[in-house]
């Protein structure tokens, strides 16, 4: 099970800097933390568990997005 | 210009390998995991601070001066990106259609602004700030804490400015009012830090003469209510709404 | 156990390769974000390899983890977002100021200003 | 109270005048919220001056204070030790922060949260001072880094922002770093404290080496000495002017100073020593030479903080490569710390006076810039005290007799004596001269264009920079006293023998001489054809964000590879 969830980590980690949406990167990045939060519980480490679901998955995406939003969203400007 | 891009690459790739041979020795290491810490904390640890949570009596009591340390990260952080925003949101228009808060009548013609959305949220705020409270409070003897009450507390308070129907702010979504609890809060966290100095029990000593876990309530308490209205004042803050000193 | 650890080194490389080839620098955030993600799962998973329980001492109890990692992760995790959140308000800055997100242009342009 | 709750109270107070800024800020009045500013300052910055007055006897009796933050066994809590190095690092943070702040009063950010962050920023350097603990130390080196961050971007220049997004990227990573370095060192050793780590690792085996090499080379990183050094220029240069005062004088030293405390306990803390201590005496002598190519008046400033903070460096790794508790080691420590004491007052003094200079003129481009003094007079200033003060600062740094640079570099190179060190800084000392009569012809008088302002002169700004230009004077005057008081502080055997050294020997004024002549020379040279040539191919090196980290790397590798 946690060699699954760090495999799943890990592939979304390279979709990460891989993807040329940023906003679909966000979605990974929050990604990363739904599943590390999820191996946290597993690994017996509830506290960490709701710290990184609230504030990885929760706070920095928001903030995350809020960025995009004010900015752009593709990588490279669009000719 | 071809030649340098090679060589810059070359750079690249040389700190690349460098970074991962010498931290292959460390991160794949397998050595035996202490359990001196451990073993001590099994013992010790609900004797000595009440907290049953021993994540929370090392995070309130054992190493509480980490905790500061956060808090004040956390605090520099968020004063720090208001400060940029401040000056992003007054060069912007304040009505463009990327903010969320808007005047009844601009809403309309919003897409972000459902109906559904606001109605959701706004009947879902208090049950948030409900639960918030719980995690804060029960922090000593379930997972949770201060910190991450603060957080949910947080996320009930933008839901009710969203789902605020009037004109008028509601005094949870008012920039000012967040600002003083939170600027309380803060006076709070190092009064009580520095209470224990006065009873004799140095610093960020616990200042009650029996042992319970009342001064890690308090510290939760303090510290979910600080992260809490920081954090939702930022979030009010992006979502459109300047907070003016 | 070998074959975890190595993921983990793994998705740090993977971030640290973001941080020092990519020139957008959201990606660099992003980045700095994976390499600490790595490092706090590498403590809790190699933390919680000398017991099963979780550390809550009020029920019965016989064999915790180490709480002590989990206690200093809360405090990493905590400061990345703070970082990163930082770190995203001065780019959104810089990017309303030169129209770039990438690092050597933004130092390009803001180089003439005085 | 005891007095060894008494220690706490550098960090504590600052964070009380900075809640209680931030609390009032949200309430009353615009009077209200001066009146709270000024109170939590005095709280913040006077305060902590009263109580190192109070606990300077006990710590010259005890050596040391320590205690448990919170009383808890030391085994699992936080130990906080308070000696004689503490000590001077809190002296120096808050002699500098007093002007530092006065003069922000005047023409920095006059912002109620530039003040709460200021004071927060005091008490984490007040806090890196004094704790032994590895994460401990990662967490209040966070919040230092976070409040520079910020405060530097609170310039409104948007080179600012860049500056400020580099050094975070930058030290952020290597934060990271630091945390895997804690990471092994807690897997290996079970603790996270000084004494703990220490009495576990008894003899060096890879692990812990890459672990405390990673450690003090994230740490030396804010140093800044040569492959880390990317992000000072920017920084620096950009930052408002009390901020640049603080950052060069007070935050470049406060973290090297902190790795005395854990390198000094480990074996392999002396090779490090002899590494950086190279290191330090190259990028004294190379950065002078980047600086002397520099035509914006603050980066020229900037360059000479890492050249000054190698010559520090250079003094510093000798003493630990000597061992701190030995004789010569503590020697070398007090001259590291003396020297450091003195650049934080003449650099934080150069930096108020030219940015204050540059400003009123308008132009920070040396080749262009003339006649800045009376530039300054049209503005409002009848004595020209900014000029005066510039010189001040201007003669401590090139070492000329009786202000506190020559002193301090007298004594830093007679301790380095028949090293290689010893002859790289004192060309480092000749280019200091050069550059500084190429910064000095800024006030070369020229036209008299403007006319007359009626525009008062902020006196807070005078008030600053004679504050400062007095330490220089008096550091000067009573240097041999100075020393002797630091060295009493970092010495483990209170009873040493006082300094028999004798400044003005002939041998040292002539080198001085000689260090002139040769500045003059070199001056000369610079300006020359084919002198301009060849520094502005030296200032039009390649300098890409990704160098950064290559220099990471490399720095890491190197010492990494000596230590096997």
């Amino acid at each position: 099970m946690n060699l699954i969830l760090l495999v799943l980590i890990l592939a979304l980690s390279i979709f990460v800097i891989a993807s040329k949406d940023l906003l679909h990167s966000v979605i990974a990045l929050s990604g990363i933390s739904m599943l590390s939060a999820l191996l946290f519980v597993l690994l017996k480490a509830p506290d960490v568990a709701i710290t990184e679901a609230a504030v990885g998955a929760g706070i920095s995406t928001v903030i995350f997005v809020w960025a995009i939003r004010h900015t752009r969203r593709r990588e490279k400007e669009e000719s | 210009m071809k030649k340098s891009n090679l060589f810059s690459s070359c750079k690249v790739l040389v700190t690349f390998f460098l970074i991962a041979f010498t931290l292959a020795p460390i991160l794949l290491s397998s050595h035996p995991w202490p359990n001196e810490g451990r073993d001590y904390l099994f013992e010790n640890a609900s004797n000595e601070t009440g907290a049953s949570n021993s994540v929370s009596a090392i995070y309130l009591g054992y190493r509480a001066m980490d905790t500061l340390g956060e808090t004040l990260v956390l605090l520099v952080s968020i004063t720090g990106t208001m400060t940029i925003l401040v000056g992003l949101v007054k060069k912007e228009k304040s009505d463009s259609p990327n903010t969320f808060l808007l005047t009844r009548d601009k809403r309309k013609s919003n897409q972000l602004r459902t109906h559904l959305l606001e109605v959701v949220s706004g009947k879902l705020g208090p049950i948030v700030l409900l639960f918030g409270f719980y995690v804060m409070l029960y922090g000593h003897i379930s997972p949770g804490g201060g910190f991450q009450g603060g957080v949910i507390l947080a996320s009930g308070i933008v839901f009710l400015a969203l789902g605020n129907q009037s004109e008028k702010e509601t005094k949870l979504n008012n920039p000012i009012v967040l600002a003083r609890i939170e600027g309380f809060s803060f006076l709070a966290l190092i009064l009580a830090s520095t209470s224990g100095m006065l009873m004799g029990k140095g610093f960020f000593g616990n200042p009650l003469s029996h042992i319970s876990a009342n001064f890690i309530i308090l510290l939760n308490i303090i510290i979910g209510l600080k992260v809490g209205t920081s954090i939702a004042s930022m979030c009010i803050a992006m979502m459109g709404r300047s907070h003016d000193d | 156990m070998m074959i975890e650890r190595t993921l983990i080194f793994m998705i740090f490389l993977v971030g640290f390769w973001a941080i020092i080839a990519n020139k957008h620098i959201i990606k660099k955030i992003f980045g700095l974000n994976i390499i600490n993600a790595a490092v706090v799962l590498l403590f809790i998973l190699e933390g919680s390899r000398i017991g099963t329980q979780a550390p809550l001492l009020d029920m019965q109890v016989t064999n915790i983890v180490d709480p002590i990692p989990q206690a200093l992760m809360l405090t990493a995790i905590v400061i990345s977002v703070c970082v990163s959140a930082l770190a995203l308000a001065l780019s959104v800055r810089l990017f309303k100021a030169t129209g770039s997100f990438d690092i050597d242009v933004i130092q390009e342009r803001l180089s003439h200003e005085q | 109270m005891n007095s060894s709750n008494l220690m706490f109270t550098p960090i504590v107070l600052p964070l009380l005048g900075s809640a209680l800024i931030l609390m009032v800020k949200t309430f009353s009045s615009r009077k209200g919220r001066i009146i709270a500013e000024y109170m939590g300052s005095a709280i913040g910055l006077l305060l902590p001056l009263a109580s190192l007055f109070v606990l300077y006897p006990v710590v010259r009796e005890q050596g040391f204070l320590q205690q448990v933050v919170g009383s808890w066994d030391p085994s699992i809590g936080i130990m906080y030790r308070f000696d004689g190095l503490s000590f001077l690092m809190i002296l120096l943070s808050q002699l500098i922060s007093i002007p530092a702040w006065i003069y922000s009063r005047g023409r920095g950010p006059k912002e109620n949260t530039f003040t709460a962050l200021f004071l927060i920023q005091n008490a984490s350097i007040a806090a890196i001072s004094m704790c032994s603990d590895l994460f401990n130390l990662f967490v209040c080196l966070e919040v230092m880094g976070m409040t520079a961050y910020v405060l530097i971007a609170s310039s409104k220049k948007n080179a600012a922002a860049f500056a400020s997004f580099s050094y975070l990227l930058f030290s952020s990573t290597a934060m990271v770093f630091f945390l895997v370095g804690t990471y092994g060192l807690y897997r290996i050793t079970g603790s996270l404290s000084y004494a703990g780590i220490t009495t576990m690792i008894p003899e060096p085996n890879l692990m812990s080496s890459v672990c405390l090499v990673l450690i003090t080379v994230s740490v030396l990183l804010r140093v800044a000495i040569m492959p880390l050094s990317f992000w000072l220029v920017p920084a620096h240069s950009k930052a408002p002017h009390a901020v640049s005062a603080m950052l060069s004088s007070v935050l470049l030293k406060i973290p090297l100073f902190s790795l005395v405390r854990i390198l000094s306990l480990v074996s392999i803390g002396s090779d490090i020593g002899l590494v950086v201590s190279y290191a330090g005496a190259f990028t004294a002598l190379f950065a002078v030479l980047l600086a002397l190519s520099q035509k914006d008046a603050k980066q020229l400033l900037a360059y000479h903080s890492i050249s000054q903070i190698g010559y520090i460096t250079a003094a510093w790794g000798m003493a630990l490569h000597a061992g701190v508790t030995s004789k010569t080691g503590a020697f070398l420590l007090s001259v590291a710390f003396f020297h450091a004491l003195y650049h934080a007052m003449f650099k934080a003094l150069l930096f108020l006076s030219v940015g204050t200079t540059t400003d009123y003129a308008n132009q920070r481009n040396v080749y262009i810039l003339r006649g800045a003094n009376a530039q300054l007079r049209a503005s409002g200033e009848k004595v020209p005290i900014t000029m005066l003060c510039y010189f001040v600062g201007a003669l401590s740094i090139t070492a000329i007799p009786p202000f506190n640079g020559f002193f301090s570099k007298t004594l830093l190179t007679y301790a380095l004596k028949e090293t290689m060190q010893y002859t790289l800084l004192t060309l480092a000392g000749v280019g200091t001269l050069a550059s500084f009569i190429k910064l000095s012809r800024i006030y070369l008088p020229a036209k008299p264009t403007g006319q007359e302002e009626t525009k008062p002169f902020p006196k807070s700004i005078h008030i600053a920079l004679s504050v400062l230009a007095l330490f220089c004077i008096a550091g000067g005057v009573f240097a041999p006293q100075v020393f002797n008081f630091i060295k009493e502080l970092l010495a483990s055997h209170p009873e040493q023998e006082q300094l028999s050294f004798k400044f003005f020997t002939s041998s040292n004024l002539l080198k001085v001489l000689y260090t002139s002549l040769g500045g003059i020379v070199l001056f000369i040279l610079a300006v020359s054809k084919t002198g301009t040539k060849l520094l502005s191919l030296l200032k039009n090196l390649p300098r890409s964000f990704s160098d950064a980290f290559f220099g990471f790397a490399v720095s890491i590798a190197i010492l990494v590879y000596v230590l096997l």
